[in-house]
């Protein structure tokens, strides 16, 4: 029976990565029979989504600070600040939203560059260096929303970013049809691009896993998006934030596999003298990551601004924290180099079940907290054996 | 007692360098307020500073950010800048007792502002409005604009890390605990408060549990993530016509935001208390049903007169007393003002508290 | 006379207490094999260093003349650019990553910097085979050998579109035929018109294939030999090479008195649990009171893996066999425990695991041994600032003061610290492990003549280095290592440069 | 004339030594000209003392910490959770307190041999793991929090702590005479060590600085001990808290200069593997400076609760970004094997100065962030660029 074998090493080799997809799994089935199906309902899929937008993008880059062996504790406030920026710019200055998005993420990297030079140029440790922006912004943003405090937003477009969901076209036994045709073509897709790699591979005739093996990834992977699709169109479609988030992780998991950026940025993080050595410039990669980082940090505060529909004086509060947590759970290692973009994604959704499910359960804030801290410490324990083992 | 001794002179020998030292900026009234991070007491320091600007006494204005340790630091600061009065607003009122013990050990009159300081006998007046009043006026509202009986009740709660969140809900529940007894209401949210719904007065820990399960932490990202899960398991013999009690107008917006995103919530009534210009704006609306208008103003002035009275050497006059534990602080209450769409304009505009210009469909 | 592709002019390079390289010139034609040779220290590597762009420039003084131009290279894409490719002694290779994708690391397979990795996958595979590598190149660098690792490098290097190439030791960890197979390929690519720079401690190989080889002593140039005119033969190199005769650099010794037996072991192995592999095997040895073993082999022969495995095993292998000091069998768990029974291990990377760099001369020499100058506990300011100061003198090392920073040492005077840092432990067996790498040769000659009198007050040496003139120069006994496993034992008569190699590349 | 010579080389060499102590007095002489006087005076200095105890206490350890090149963000919610437990001890247990403290400090070492377990033995990276501690703390200083809120303290003894005084004895001018003798008796040892100091070393014929330079020394650090002993005697005298931070500074100092467990913990952080090949026990080094660390954190929740005279249930939020903020103004290094603890003292006191001066000249807390951000900045940048050129 040697499918069975071929699969249990599939299994064994890649245990740390499908490690954390099985701790999902588990988690929502645990969370779907606690609360007899609630949990894995359209609408609260949808909302258990939408609320952890705004920590899955900055888990995104701070995926790749930790690669490159930094950390970036300011993200938190510079979201808050940049959050409110958008504020102003949208209801005091009367910008348009078109002009307020971009302004304000040229404002982040412009932040994150000015991180890097410290880091990079200046050779500050990088877990000072963000800390002190982090005091920095705290304040930046309590000044900017001294005068007015809390800034309600009224712009349909820019509210629509954090509250707004596809267009529906239609409704096809109240299924969100659009919804529906987006899951079918990714299904396609795919199918499609598994099939040209695999086509590929054997035209260089690289070894392939086995036809039946092949088939039943495929079957598996098209039937969770189906599902998936299937049950956000049975409440509001797809959101907005799930749109964003959706592109940015495919942009990010494109450049970190695909372009020579991506590997430079590996190559820095498992060793930064061979990676000197074969010509990458280490600084500008630094720039770049540093940069990036407080992009997403900018795009985080629209999310969350939008989100809420206003700018809070306390937007961004310990953001850094759950991020990191999640890039952590989502498999990153502090040793650098190693570390996967759709790990970060996975991570932070794990947080946010955690969360969504204990509410549902009504379990008290104080447990919560508690948890969490466990599952945490658990995933990392479990990340470093399976990677000693591993070698 | 020796120690009193110790103070004594030490207060003297601090005459001293401070007389040497900061005669010419020495301050009269010190003010302590809880955190620059809530609109309402960033608007309080200006009203403070400008209830002050007519008489010849001088004050200094310090925030706490949410920390009874800054609250300490800050008092001290105060003290050695030779204050008479001190103006405080605790973030945490037992936590405040130490703060205010060092204060009186000085002779400095200490003035409790809106939120008591509590167990400890070194406090000499308090300028209020009643929190307890606060959940009441809340509560109420609820109960008088609905009508039918089995009305789904959602209940939220501020942080249950904070004192005052807890009077709040207690105010609240203290009203609405017999219409969800007599089935009026039902509790939609919390298994902790359907299961003591027969018991009118709670205990701290009976609170607790409730407030554990529907804190707000008062944060409005925390209300939405928790709004959103209570909709989702909620079926639909607790959707239609609900009432929601907010704790207050930062919670209570994006409560109100996610509710009226549901197709199946029919109408909402919701709380909210503070009467922030944004949710004002919600009244104004139709988003957001109410908010407890405590007229700051009000309690700004009354607070000045009283430091100011003191410093001219005369006694305060009072409207009633609280027991803060310890002792009976002799107090001077302002009644709260439940504002809806009907008054918003009386109350709010036409008295000046806001301009009309700052907000939109008002005609 | 063919025309120069390269010419270093008046290259000088200065590290913070040595000076490198001194007013070097350096000369190269289009499509020669032209070998470096020169004793650890001598300057080759910083040389080639500098004419990479290791060292930007600015970094050193003089010309580099490239194709006839004054090439300004600025960081080290600005040589690759004009197509130098260097393979560096120290690998310069990511552990985490496949070996495909190292090979094209820097040097993508790319449709506007979009990486296409099927084909860097066939491109690698090709690679692969030009330099005889059979691997599957989805293989992650760290599970391969050092001596894998070089091909790597050297496909790496020949994916790039090289006119010159330069190898700092490339045959350092290759077996004869790896060695044979690399010569070849090397001769191949002169003919494709690569020239190509070598810099390699076997002089056989120089003799064998050289065109030209530039000797360098103590960071000059003493002389270019040229193969046409018949000057490159072992003995005219060596003697440039050291510039003078063998038996001056090594000091005499009075007498020896060899005691009875000290250390010994029997059916020793070690299992390194992270390489998944045995790094010593069946490793049978002993070692008598006064005397000095060397331990002979090529690099990653494993010798340094026998020395930690016998020094209390901090790399936790798994360990196998006995061993005995004194006759009593000892298992130690810490090498703490090793050092209360007399044993003492000099590092052969000083600065890496040696050494604490920002800490100073006193602090550096009381660190194997704080209980020394601690009275319970406590430590003793003023008695362990005397232990330095003794240190110093009597190794004659070069510092302003005892509170010097030890990083801002020469090489030669860290490695005294280091070994001043291990005789205040008091042993009586210590271990050198490549005790002279990259120090001149008088604090060389310093450090034998220390070597000779610690064992004639009783003292026992395992001395491991890849020096064959050391090795041949001061031992009592050569065991010779290859792969893990000790191929031979030689008695200081019989020894000779010819056996060691035959045994090191068994 | 070479005198000046001599002073010149001093600083030259021990510019990154000194420059923490300049700084601070820069500030406190910037502060006390604005403030016209109030800064300096008697009760502004003994406050100011004391509200930076329980942060300084922390700095110390996590210099320690960090000197290894580990983190420990945990220790402020384990302050919080210790300090909640101490009152429960005390109020609701009814034990007394000279149970209560030990038993408290015990606590604290149990939970850092847990951190120490997870780091040493697992090596799981020190950032991780104490962020799942800090959570997990939290969460358990809300859980026994709960029932009561905060728990107000009424021991006249463990009130003490944090706000009593040494006993006067009597006044003399209105000054606090038991502290003027305390005073007078540091200055005389002081002079005694060190022209003890010097003799020694005479004796073993070391070099040592020249007379003039030598007495000119003597006489300074007499004064300033002088000084501050003067002022504080102006007030209440010595707070207790005042005397625990200066027992805690003066054993680490001890020990981190004069024992071999100093020596090996400063090895253990300039270089790990020279460390272990020199018979130095990593594990155990590593178990001993967790263990310190959140033993200290317990002290730190001792004091904090006796100051307040009462738990409160945010205890110990952000403490931990205090403490490390401090012991980086203090000139620790992240490199690892550098860093004094008098130095974390030092940066406690900066920090503390900083607030307390600006509150006096009541300074908008907007800025009181940005400024205290850019002060952390600056001084890691400032111990960075010396250290280069040091090289
Ligand atoms: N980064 C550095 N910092 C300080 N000194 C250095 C550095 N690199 C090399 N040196 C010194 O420069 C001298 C020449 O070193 P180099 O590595 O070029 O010698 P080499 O000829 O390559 O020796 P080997 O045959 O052992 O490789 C030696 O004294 C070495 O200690
Ligand atoms: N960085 C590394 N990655 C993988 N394997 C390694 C590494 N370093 C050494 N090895 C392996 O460990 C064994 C011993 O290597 P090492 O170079 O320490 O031996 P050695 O005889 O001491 O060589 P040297 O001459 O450098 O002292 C070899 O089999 C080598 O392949
Ligand atoms: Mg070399
Ligand atoms: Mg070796």
């Amino acid at each position: 029976m040697n499918l069975l074998k071929e699969t249990s090493h599939l299994i064994k080799d890649n245990i740390r990565d499908y490690g954390m997809y099985i701790a999902l799994v588990a988690i929502m089935i645990t969370f779907n029979v606690m609360t007899s199906g609630t949990f894995m309902s359209s609408r609260n899929i949808s909302n258990l989504l939408d609320a952890s937008g705004y920590i899955a993008v900055l888990a995104v880059g701070m995926t790749l600070v930790i690669v490159i062996r930094h950390i970036d504790l300011s993200v938190g406030y510079v979201a808050g600040f940049l959050g409110a920026i958008a504020a102003i710019l949208l209801m005091q200055q009367g910008l348009s939203v078109w002009l307020v998005i971009p302004i304000i993420l040229v404002l982040g990297i412009v932040i994150g560059l000015m991180n890097g030079f410290l880091i990079a140029q200046l050779g500050i440790p990088a877990f000072v260096a963000s800390l002190a922006g982090m005091l920095i912004f705290r304040g930046a943003l309590l000044q900017v929303t001294e005068g007015t405090g809390t800034i309600i937003v009224q712009d349909d477009i820019f509210n629509a970013i954090g509250n707004g969901y596809l267009p529906a076209i239609k409704y096809f036994y109240n299924r969100h049809v659009l919804t529906l045709i987006i899951g079918a073509v990714g299904v396609v897709l795919y199918i499609f691009s598994e099939l040209k790699n695999r086509h590929d591979k054997s035209k260089y005739n690289f070894d392939v896993i086995s036809m039946p093996i092949f088939l039943i990834k495929l079957v598996f992977v098209s039937a969770i998006i189906a599902y998936i699709t299937w049950i956000l169109a049975g409440y509001n479609g797809i959101s907005w934030t799930l749109v964003i988030v959706l592109l940015v992780t495919m942009v990010y998991h494109f450049i970190t596999n695909k372009t020579v950026l991506g590997r430079q940025v590996y190559a820095v993080g498992s060793n930064p003298e061979a990676a000197h050595l074969s010509g990458i410039n280490v600084k500008n990669v630094t720039y770049m990551v540093m940069g990036s980082m407080s992009m997403l940090a900018a795009l985080s505060g629209i999310l969350y601004t939008s989100r809420l529909q206003s700018a809070t004086t306390t937007a961004g509060m310990l953001f850094e924290l759950d991020a990191i947590a999640a890039a952590y759970v989502g498999g990153v290692s502090s040793a650098g180099g190693v570390g996967k973009v759709t790990g970060a994604i996975i991570g932070a959704i794990v947080m946010a079940s955690l969360t969504n499910g204990m509410n549902l359960l009504g379990v008290g804030i104080s447990y919560q907290y508690m948890i969490r801290g466990g599952v945490l410490a658990g995933a990392v324990i479990f990340d470093v054996i399976t990677r000693k083992r591993g070698k | 007692s020796d120690t009193q001794t110790d103070e004594g002179s030490g207060g003297d020998s601090d005459e001293g360098t401070s007389d040497e030292g900061s005669s010419d900026d020495a301050i009269d009234v010190g003010i302590i307020l809880p955190t620059r991070d809530e609109p309402r007491w960033v608007q309080d320091e200006q009203r403070f500073r400008d209830a002050i600007a007519d008489s010849d006494y001088t004050t200094e204005i310090l925030f706490s950010q949410g920390s009874s340790a800054n609250e300490l630091q800050n008092v001290e600061t105060l003290i050695s800048r030779g204050i008479d009065v001190l103006i405080m607003s605790p973030h945490d009122g037992d936590a405040a007792g130490a703060a205010a013990k060092a204060a009186s050990m000085e002779g400095i009159k200490v003035i409790s502002y809106d939120r008591l300081i509590t167990n400890t006998d070194a406090v000499d007046y308090y300028v209020t409005f009643d929190s307890f009043a606060v959940g009441e006026a809340q509560g109420q509202y609820l109960i008088d604009n609905t009508d039918g009986s089995g009305i789904p009740l959602y209940l939220y709660a501020g942080a249950s890390s904070d004192n005052n969140a807890f009077l709040f809900f207690e105010g609240a529940w203290s009203v609405l605990q017999p219409k969800i007894a007599d089935g009026t209401f039902v509790v939609a949210n919390s298994s902790a408060a359907e299961e003591l719904s027969s018991k009118n007065e709670l205990t701290r820990d009976e609170l607790g549990q409730i407030l554990n399960q529907v804190t707000t932490n008062w944060d409005p990202n925390e209300a939405i993530n928790k709004a959103q899960t209570h909709l989702t398991s909620a079926g639909a013999e607790l959707k239609g016509d609900v009432a929601v009690l907010a704790p207050n107008d930062g919670t209570a917006r994006s409560i109100a935001d996610t509710f009226s995103s549901d197709s199946e919530v029919t109408s909402y009534v919701i709380t909210g208390q503070d009467a922030e210009k944004a949710s004002i704006q919600y009244i104004i609306d139709g988003k957001q049903s109410m908010t407890v208008f405590k007229d700051v103003r009000r309690l700004v002035e009354d607070a000045m007169g009283m430091a100011i009275t003191i410093l001219d050497g005369s006694d305060p006059e009072t409207t009633g007393s609280y027991d803060n534990g310890s002792v009976d602080v002799p107090a001077l209450q302002s009644e709260v003002i439940t504002v809806d769409q009907a008054n918003v304009e009386a109350e709010l505009i036409e008295s000046g508290y806001y301009e009309a210009s700052e907000f939109t469909g008002l005609e | 006379m063919a025309d120069v592709i390269l010419e270093m002019a008046n290259i000088t390079k200065t590290f913070p207490g040595v000076k490198a390289l001194d007013q070097v010139n350096f000369q190269v034609e289009k499509g020669e094999i032209h070998f470096l040779v020169g004793e650890n220290g001598a300057g080759k590597s910083t040389l080639m260093k500098v004419l990479s762009g290791v060292y930007p420039y600015g970094n050193y003084e003089g010309d580099i003349i490239y194709e006839g131009k004054v090439q300004q290279f600025n960081k080290i894409q600005d040589s690759v650019n004009v197509g130098i490719a260097i393979i560096y002694q120290e690998l310069a290779l990511f552990p985490d990553l496949s070996v495909y994708e190292n090979i094209y690391m820097g040097n993508e397979v790319k449709d506007g910097g979009i990486i296409n990795w099927n084909q860097t996958i066939v491109k690698a595979k090709e690679m692969l085979q030009k330099v005889n590598l059979k691997v599957n190149p989805e293989t992650l660098i760290k599970d391969l050998g050092v001596g894998k690792q070089q091909l790597v490098e050297i496909a790496k290097a020949l994916s790039k579109q090289v006119k010159l190439l330069i190898l700092d030791e490339p045959t350092a960890a290759l077996n004869e035929d790896d060695s044979e197979n690399l010569l070849e390929l090397i001769k191949e690519l002169k003919k494709q018109g690569i020239t190509c720079i070598m810099i390699s401690h076997k002089l056989k190989e120089v003799a064998a294939i050289a065109d030209k080889a530039t000797i360098l002593r103590d960071g000059q140039t003493i002389i270019t030999l040229d193969a046409k005119k018949g000057e490159i033969d072992e003995p005219t190199i060596i003697r440039h090479m050291v510039g003078r005769e063998m038996n001056q650099i090594y000091p005499e010794r009075a007498n020896r008195n060899i005691g009875d037996t000290v250390l010994e072991l029997i059916n020793w192995s070690a299992y390194d649990t992270q390489l998944g592999r045995a790094v010593v095997k069946d490793a049978n040895l002993h070692l008598k009171r006064g005397e000095i073993i060397g331990i002979a082999g090529l690099m990653g022969a494993g010798r340094t893996e026998l020395a930690l495995s016998m020094f209390g095993n901090p790399k936790s292998y798994k360990l196998m066999g006995s061993m005995a000091l004194n006759g009593q069998a000892q298992n130690f768990k810490h090498t703490s425990d090793a050092i209360k029974a007399g044993m003492a291990y000099v590092t052969e990377d000083r600065k890496g695991n040696g050494l604490f760099l920002l800490n100073t001369i006193t602090k550096n020499v009381s660190a194997s041994k704080l209980s020394g100058i601690a009275h319970n506990g406590i430590i003793n300011t003023n008695e362990e600032i005397k232990v330095a100061e003794h240190y110093k003198n009597s190794l004659h090392i070069k510092a302003s003061s005892i509170e010097q920073l030890v990083g801002k040492l020469s090489g030669g005077n860290q490695q005294k610290v280091s070994l001043g840092k291990w005789l205040f432990a008091g042993p009586n067996i210590l271990i050198l492990d490549e005790p002279t790498r990259g120090i001149d040769v008088g604090a060389k000659f310093e450090i034998y003549s220390v070597m000779n009198t610690l064992i004639e007050k009783g003292m026992s040496i395992i001395m491991i280095s890849s020096e064959l003139g050391e090795i041949l120069g001061m031992s009592d006994r050569i065991y010779v290592m290859a792969e893990g496993k000790i191929t031979g034992e030689l008695d200081r008569q019989e020894a000779d440069q010819e056996k060691v190699m035959a045994l090191a590349t068994k």
